[in-house]
């Protein structure tokens, strides 16, 4: 009985989409300069090329400047209230497994009000793409610190600094074993591009973390890893299958000490086969949690697919109770329902 | 009580018009157990019934105590009731804790029933006994009968020999026959069922039912029992008949809808004393395309029914006050995308936590009010737990229909109490007619239906009605977000006007007597029983009293107005301090006066004759 | 406008008693200083002033685009004024999408003046102009002054060589200087801010303050302004002023209070529009023993007062109606355990996201009765921005003198709006005399003060007075768990009793006019202002209206009903559909009709003046 | 201006208290045989030692059988809403540094409705002792399945087995750097005394993960591993400095294989010194999360203090920024707040 429907034949043929087919007829209405926006262009360049007719996408949101994105988008779309995102896609997704299911959140919205619910969607690992624009501020609301701002944050709120320690938002996934997580930051395109396809083809939970640059109340708070000029050496792309290197000259990488990552620099005596190689699809995921820790200046800032596993996800174990249950019983019949139990006549 | 004396081979049988059951002990002594067997039994004998759990405080109390006392409360009657009984005649009192907490309510020179060998000193002292009440005459003014019910019982199934804590166990099953000789009822039911439930159990069906058996026939020999009652088949309509509880028939009720309707049901709870049942119901007939999500809160229950609902299912969520509190925002952002969305809310005590597993009728105001900004939403409320099933069908009916939240407003009282529920006959249900939106031509996720005022249902997956809503203002007709002032004050006044709307699609009040006169008694919810069994009462002695009672809350029917306008004085008795009687004075400008009562317990039918009998 | 006509040296000066400036731009234009600052030397030079700030949606929209515009009102007079104005008799138009949207609003024939060069091709476009309206002569209404605005400033700025981006930034202060011009204000109080504000950026002050001196001399050189208008001082009450915004006040006014009961503040609260600020504003004054608390979410803002306010500190949380909606079950839990924490909510426009940057009224029925149970709280609203001070002040007052919560409703309007306020002498303010029980003596958690009902305030870390406290209903006296029927009814009902009590500690209300007659205006909380302004008009006119402004909402004050008995019609003028009205119909049966505009922004006083007249 | 007030001097006189001290008149109302009655017992048993006068201890709970904790208990106490409690002890703690803040929450009150709050108190490292009962199942409302209970369990609200996989709160403390972690269980009554003494004694967050058996909705949830029988073999017990060996015959231990734990059979070439010892006072938490993970039958199930480090604690910093604020400002003074900014006379 699930909403599956027909849709898929009279729908949108798939092959003929473009990118135009996603825009919507709103405007943008983020600051200029925001890292909303390229975050935006690389999704909606990532649409067309999934196969799932238009029609069948839903991109539902919190509050925050980021849980605008819905609107830019020619799909169905929620833009819902504060922290709540991750429990409208539940229901949507639960209630048809059919739906391409999307939530656009931010630091606030999903690690602050909207905590619980970030925890539960993914431990309960139902089919949505969860991705996050961390810019480490409430940009909406004009400037507070986040649960990712650092410590000591001076902001509108905290004029002598913040005194709560921030929240790392892949661990937290990692804790309550998310069986997609990635991370990402809005000006490396293709990068991104490319973490958003994958966490959009993953069945299960797929976690994105985006590095996303508020230039009016947080501007650069990325930068010292983010731009160009160091990018290489600051922060390392994980790729499955591969060992872990990075540096403009490809010339340091990660070991393993003990239970501990060290960043090693190759030659003399170290070379590739002494390094990690990355499996993202580990069952275990303690050294993903290790790598998710890792930050400058003492680590790269590690990016891209840190976990990809799979587990039966929530929909589908429901679905399967709803069609187990007619297999067992036959399909519901009302009335047998309503005299069930003991029954007296009256004439 | 009409008594008719006839003869019995050895014993006496008196004939009774109605008799008031209740059966009360510890936690542990399965009372829940024996009352609900006494009930269907009596119901499939052809009584009219209506019972009261009272559960003990949510946390289990040490044995014997008196926090630990658990009761059930049957009335049976052979002409049609609507009530538990206000005073039990007979009780059945299983330990010194049960005794002392039940007799306050009982009618004097009633039948008091008790195992005398709970009655050790441990027990009166846990009972807060200085002296065995037994003994001490202090129930001088009751037919006591005392009964070494525990080693009756355990001698009835030395057979068996069981542990002796084992047989011990089934001394409530002898209690129940006893009283099935007293009453004159058929042991078979209950053989039947002990046979059924504990089919895997050899052991245990042997047991009971000996136990069953066992107290019956002592009963028949004792001396103690002189005399044997006979209660009457009652005069119900003609139809098929069940025993069922409010919670029972609010989660028959939603699914019934839901194939009336033909779309699937999609359940999101938190559990929460008294709702907690109707999730567990509904989680059994996931073959009606029944899905239930156990949320992690409250909150997030009503999101994931907002989502299922825009997914375009009948979407559904139940709580009690507090979670009605948690999820009041979340409401909001339904009324504003005006999606369907049912929320049950099974009252109980308040405020705050406050009494748990206790009825009120305090959460009227909350379900109109308690949201930011101007939130108009519908409410409906069952009167008894039989017409909840017509209710919660109802709540889904006026939901999609007007594409709005409804609040369906139950008790503790409704959602635990039972009564016979003539069966519905299926065809007869009537239908409601989902329109999903299909067409891209002209579709505007805002665009109304004249009538209702409904805006189209427009479902994830339609090709070409891609199209986005939320929390905030709407432009008429587009859907667009607009932050237009007179768009705003329009938008504001039509939501008002879709709720006012319903009322041309809900029967209009029907009083309860002569349509004019001198006090009008107006109620709602669980309270029909004893208002109605008051004011019908009063009017046998010729008052000129009348009654309504309101299932539609908001909007009211179109006809309260004119009703109310009949009478010289307006009595709105309540549980909770005034409720529905300030949106009456508000409404209708009627000096509308209150009998309230905030004590976790129902309206008695003599308190209420009482109070009204003041202002005649 | 009475305007009277002098000599100056070449151009005229023309006296007005008020004029009504609003300045608009884009969001980058920085209209919100400009107007602050023509505000604040305004006050300074001795005007009344009232002041509407109008910002964008949230969301920072594109530069050009009519979303993004923002706008600043100011009304200035040398008579006491209660509101910002109803039509703006000058728009500073900084590009084309500011005239667009504040065109509707403007005088018939009132002065317009518009940066030319910001009216590109692109800009009308972005604007949706198809032709220019200073060319097309669909101005001709107004007194249109165009002005190239950036190529003057940009010239001004030469000497500075500034990137071109840099000295476009000044190009406000070049207008602001302008206008200090026109309206015959001195320079200096900006020219001081600029030196203070960018002290560590001379660049920055050079340039600002050439800009503002530039504007000022263009304008007194041009022939482009003919005469330039003055604006008296106005006659307010002997004392000391500042300009103050409503929010401001509201924190002064809790700090203010927790300075006269020698108790630390500490204040828990999430950010949200428009309550922010005073968050904002409560973390810069740590040395007055403030404690601030950014919670994860509202309902931990509820948690955390609630836990200060046991452990004996004013607990305070901060919001708007999305976030009350939030905590409105944990606000029940203060209510059972009956502890002072003051829930201020600065409403907007509703319901759910609604208009989360306007003004409304629309959460007063939430205050009453957003909650599970009977669960009465006390409720206060201020009149205006400077008024935030005393009924923040006061809040604290009742809420500790009797032991409960207490709403404090203020709206986006009163919140960022300001006015002249006479600033209290400390020592007058009243004084709030928290007392801790300390002593073991016959101490009991829920035993009461006689005449307010309260219960001790018993802080832990005091020995001897360990003691429970919870959600739960509470037994009378000893506050032990109770699920007793009867205590729990005496309970609910004492607890309305306590709120009701209330009334005996509020002043009554005063009529603002005859003591009865024809028509009576009833307000609350920011529409004081506008009301006041149209009934003293009409009773000018020797109309009998007379009007009342409740500042206290729950209980009302005991005169109420005697005063509302006095006028044969009723009207209230709420920015909701009709929420105070809704009470007071049902409270005192009065037929009192509505005036209700729910479009985000504040009464006009001419809308009051007709409506009010179509009842006189 | 905090609360300390000078309680302590005519405070209860501290060495003095014995456990009948902290005794509350209220009769316990848990069922017979619930594991609750041990954890109050060894709490009980604790109180006296801690060298804290009786009126500076707060018991702080939600809703739940566990939350009846406060009512037994002769102190100061705080039966709250459901999953909020460590909301309310948060503003107790802030308030008043003083006191001596407890947490007694449930699986469910904890991990479902109160996640977030969970989270946050954590990572804020606010000075709570944080005791959860996990019974994993919801008691108080008489046994639907909880965050904690294992996939497929069927309860009332379940009857075809639950869907979502459980959540470790182990797991989740550690994400958001809990300073304190440990693990004890309702029938090992001594571990259980000492785990509580070193929660209490640790200065900023403690959080206790107590395995509770619900006698009555989930009978033996635990007795597999804490059974007398085979509780050595199939539990180990971390402590800190020691090397980690288990069994009847402490002939089984722990070793790091690369970035996994395996458990290591002593003799034959294996000895003591090859095994993992316990650092719980490791700044990196990422071994402390592997061995949360460890699980019966793989593994043995852990026990005792997983991390205990020192951190500024959340009231700590704020007391802070108060003083420091006077110190740099002087103690407010109304007047000239009130007066501040631009002002004029009117005569
Ligand atoms: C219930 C509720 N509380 C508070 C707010 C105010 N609010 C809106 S967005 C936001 C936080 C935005 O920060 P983030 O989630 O990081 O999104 P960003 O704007 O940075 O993209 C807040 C506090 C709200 N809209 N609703
Ligand atoms: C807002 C709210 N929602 C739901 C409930 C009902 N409720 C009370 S306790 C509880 C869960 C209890 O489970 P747990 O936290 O594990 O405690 P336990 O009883 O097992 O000790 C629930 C759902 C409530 N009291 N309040
Ligand atoms: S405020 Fe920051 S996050 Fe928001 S739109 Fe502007 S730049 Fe982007
Ligand atoms: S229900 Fe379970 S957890 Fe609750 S008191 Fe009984 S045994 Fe303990
Ligand atoms: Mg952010
Ligand atoms: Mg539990």
């Amino acid at each position: 009985m699930s909403d599956n429907g027909d849709s898929s034949d009279k729908g949108t043929a798939v092959l003929e989409l473009k990118r135009e087919d996603f825009v919507s007829d709103q405007e943008t209405r983020w600051c200029p300069g925001c890292g909303d926006y390229s975050i935006l262009a690389q999704t909606l360049k990532t649409l067309p090329d999934l196969g799932i007719p238009r029609e069948k996408f839903v991109f539902v949101s919190g509050i925050g400047c980021s849980s605008r994105f819905p609107y830019y988008v020619n799909t169905y779309g929620f833009h819902g209230i504060h922290g709540r995102a991750p429990t409208i896609a539940t229901g949507i997704k639960a209630a048809n497994p059919d739906l391409s299911v999307w939530v656009v959140t931010g630091d606030g919205d999903a690690l602050s009000i909207g905590g619980n619910h970030f925890m539960h969607a993914i431990r309960r690992n139902i089919d949505i793409n969860l991705i996050l624009f961390n810019n480490r501020i409430y940009g909406l609301t004009k400037g507070q610190y986040s649960p990712t701002s650092e410590f000591g944050k001076k902001t509108k709120s905290t004029p002598y600094g913040s005194i709560d320690y921030p929240i790392n938002p892949l661990c937290v996934a990692l804790a309550n074993e998310a069986t997609f997580v990635a991370r990402s930051f809005d000006v490396d395109v293709k990068q991104l591009a490319s973490v958003i396809t994958q966490a959009a083809r993953h069945k299960g939970i797929s976690f994105v973390e985006v590095f996303q640059n508020c230039n009016i109340f947080n501007d650069g708070a990325f930068k010292h890893f983010t731009e160009r000029e160091f990018r290489e050496d600051r922060t390392i792309n994980l790729e499955h299958g591969k060992p872990m290197i990075f540096g403009k000259n490809r010339d340091k990488g990660l070991r393993l000490d003990g239970a501990q990552l060290a960043v090693v620099q190759l030659g003399n005596g170290i070379n590739e086969s002494d390094l990690l190689v990355h499996n993202a699809e580990a069952p275990d995921p303690c050294l993903a949690f290790m790598l998710a820790r890792m930050d400058f200046p003492d680590f790269p800032v590690p990016v891209g697919v840190f976990r990809s596993v799979i587990k039966a996800t929530y929909e589908d174990l429901m679905e399967e109770q709803v069609q187990e249950s007619i297999r067992r019983m036959g399909p519901g019949n009302l009335e047998t329902l309503l005299s069930s139990g003991d029954t007296w006549v009256v004439n | 009580m009409a008594t008719v004396e006839t003869e019995d081979k050895e014993k006496q049988v008196v004939e009774l018009e109605n008799v008031t059951i209740r059966f009360a002990g510890d936690s542990g002594d399965g009372m829940q157990l024996t009352g609900s067997q006494f009930t269907n039994t009596s119901a499939i004998f052809g009584n009219d019934i209506s019972t009261l759990p009272d559960f003990p405080a949510e946390i289990r109390a040490p044995a014997g105590s008196i926090p630990g006392v658990s009761g059930f409360q049957i009335n049976l009657s052979s002409r049609d009731i609507r009530t538990p009984g206000d005073e039990p005649n007979v009780l059945v009192a299983m330990n010194p804790a049960a005794l002392k907490v039940n007799l306050p309510d009982m009618e004097k020179g009633g039948i008091i029933i008790v195992n005398s060998d709970s009655f050790s000193d441990l027990n009166l002292k846990k009972a807060g006994y200085e002296r065995n009440p037994l003994e001490d005459g202090s129930l001088a003014g009751y037919r006591v009968i005392a009964i070494p019910l525990s080693d009756l019982n355990a001698n009835a199934l030395k057979s068996l020999n069981l542990a002796k804590k084992e047989a011990e166990r089934c001394k409530n099953f002898f209690a129940l026959g006893m009283m099935y000789w007293l009453y004159d009822r058929p042991v078979e039911p209950t053989l039947n069922w002990i046979q059924e439930k504990f089919q895997k159990k050899p052991q245990i069906v042997a047991a009971n039912s000996l136990a069953v058996t066992a107290g019956y026939n002592y009963a028949d020999t004792t001396e103690l029992f002189t005399t044997h009652y006979r209660v009457r088949k009652a005069a119900l309509a003609p139809g098929k008949y069940r025993n069922i509880t409010g919670n029972e028939a609010t989660a028959l009720g939603f699914i019934a809808a839901s194939q009336a309707a033909q779309r699937p049901l999609f359940y999101a709870s938190y559990p929460i004393t008294p709702a907690s049942d109707i999730l567990h119901e509904l989680s059994r007939h996931k073959n009606f395309g029944v899905k239930t999500l156990q949320a992690e809160d409250e909150i997030a229950a009503m999101g994931a029914a907002i989502g299922a609902a825009f997914a375009g299912q009948l979407a559904l969520t139940g709580t009690s006050g507090p979670g009605v509190a948690l999820k009041s925002e979340a409401i909001g952002l339904a009324v504003m995308t005006e999606l369907p969305v049912v929320i049950a809310n099974i009252q109980r005590g308040g405020p705050s936590t406050g009494l748990p597993t206790k009825t009120e009728q305090s959460d009227l105001l909350q379900a109109m009010f308690g949201r930011n900004g101007e939130c108009p939403v519908a409410i409906v409320a069952p009167a008894s737990p039989a017409d909840c099933f017509q209710m919660a069908f109802e709540a889904f009916r006026i939901a999609t229909q007007f594409m709005t939240p409804v609040f369906y407003l139950s008790d503790g009282y409704l959602g635990n109490g039972s009564e016979p529920w003539k069966i519905p006959v299926v065809d007869e249900l009537p239908r409601i007619d989902v329109k999903f939106a299909t067409s891209p031509e002209g579709f505007h996720p805002y665009l109304r239906d004249e009538a209702t005022l409904a805006r189209p249902w427009a479902v994830p997956g339609t090709p070409g009605l891609e199209h986005r809503i939320g929390g905030l203002e709407k432009q008429h007709i587009t859907g667009n977000v607009s932050y237009n002032p007179d768009n705003h004050d329009f938008m504001v006044r039509l939501r008002a006007e879709k709720i006012a709307r319903v009322a041309n699609f809900i029967p209009e009040v029907e009083v309860f007597g002569k349509p004019e006169g001198k006090v009008l008694v107006v109620g709602w919810g669980g309270t029909y029983g004893a208002i109605t069994s008051a004011v019908e009462s009063l009017q046998r002695k010729g008052r000129a009293v009348s009654s309504i009672h309101l299932r539609y809350l908001n909007p009211f029917p179109k006809n309260l107005g004119k009703v109310l306008s009949r009478f010289e004085k307006v009595l709105v008795p309540e549980l909770n301090l005034g409720q529905l009687r300030w949106l009456l004075r508000a409404r209708y400008l009627v000096d509308a006066v209150g009998f309230n009562k905030v004590k976790g317990l129902p309206f008695k039918i003599s308190e209420l004759v009482k109070e009204i009998e003041g202002l005649l």
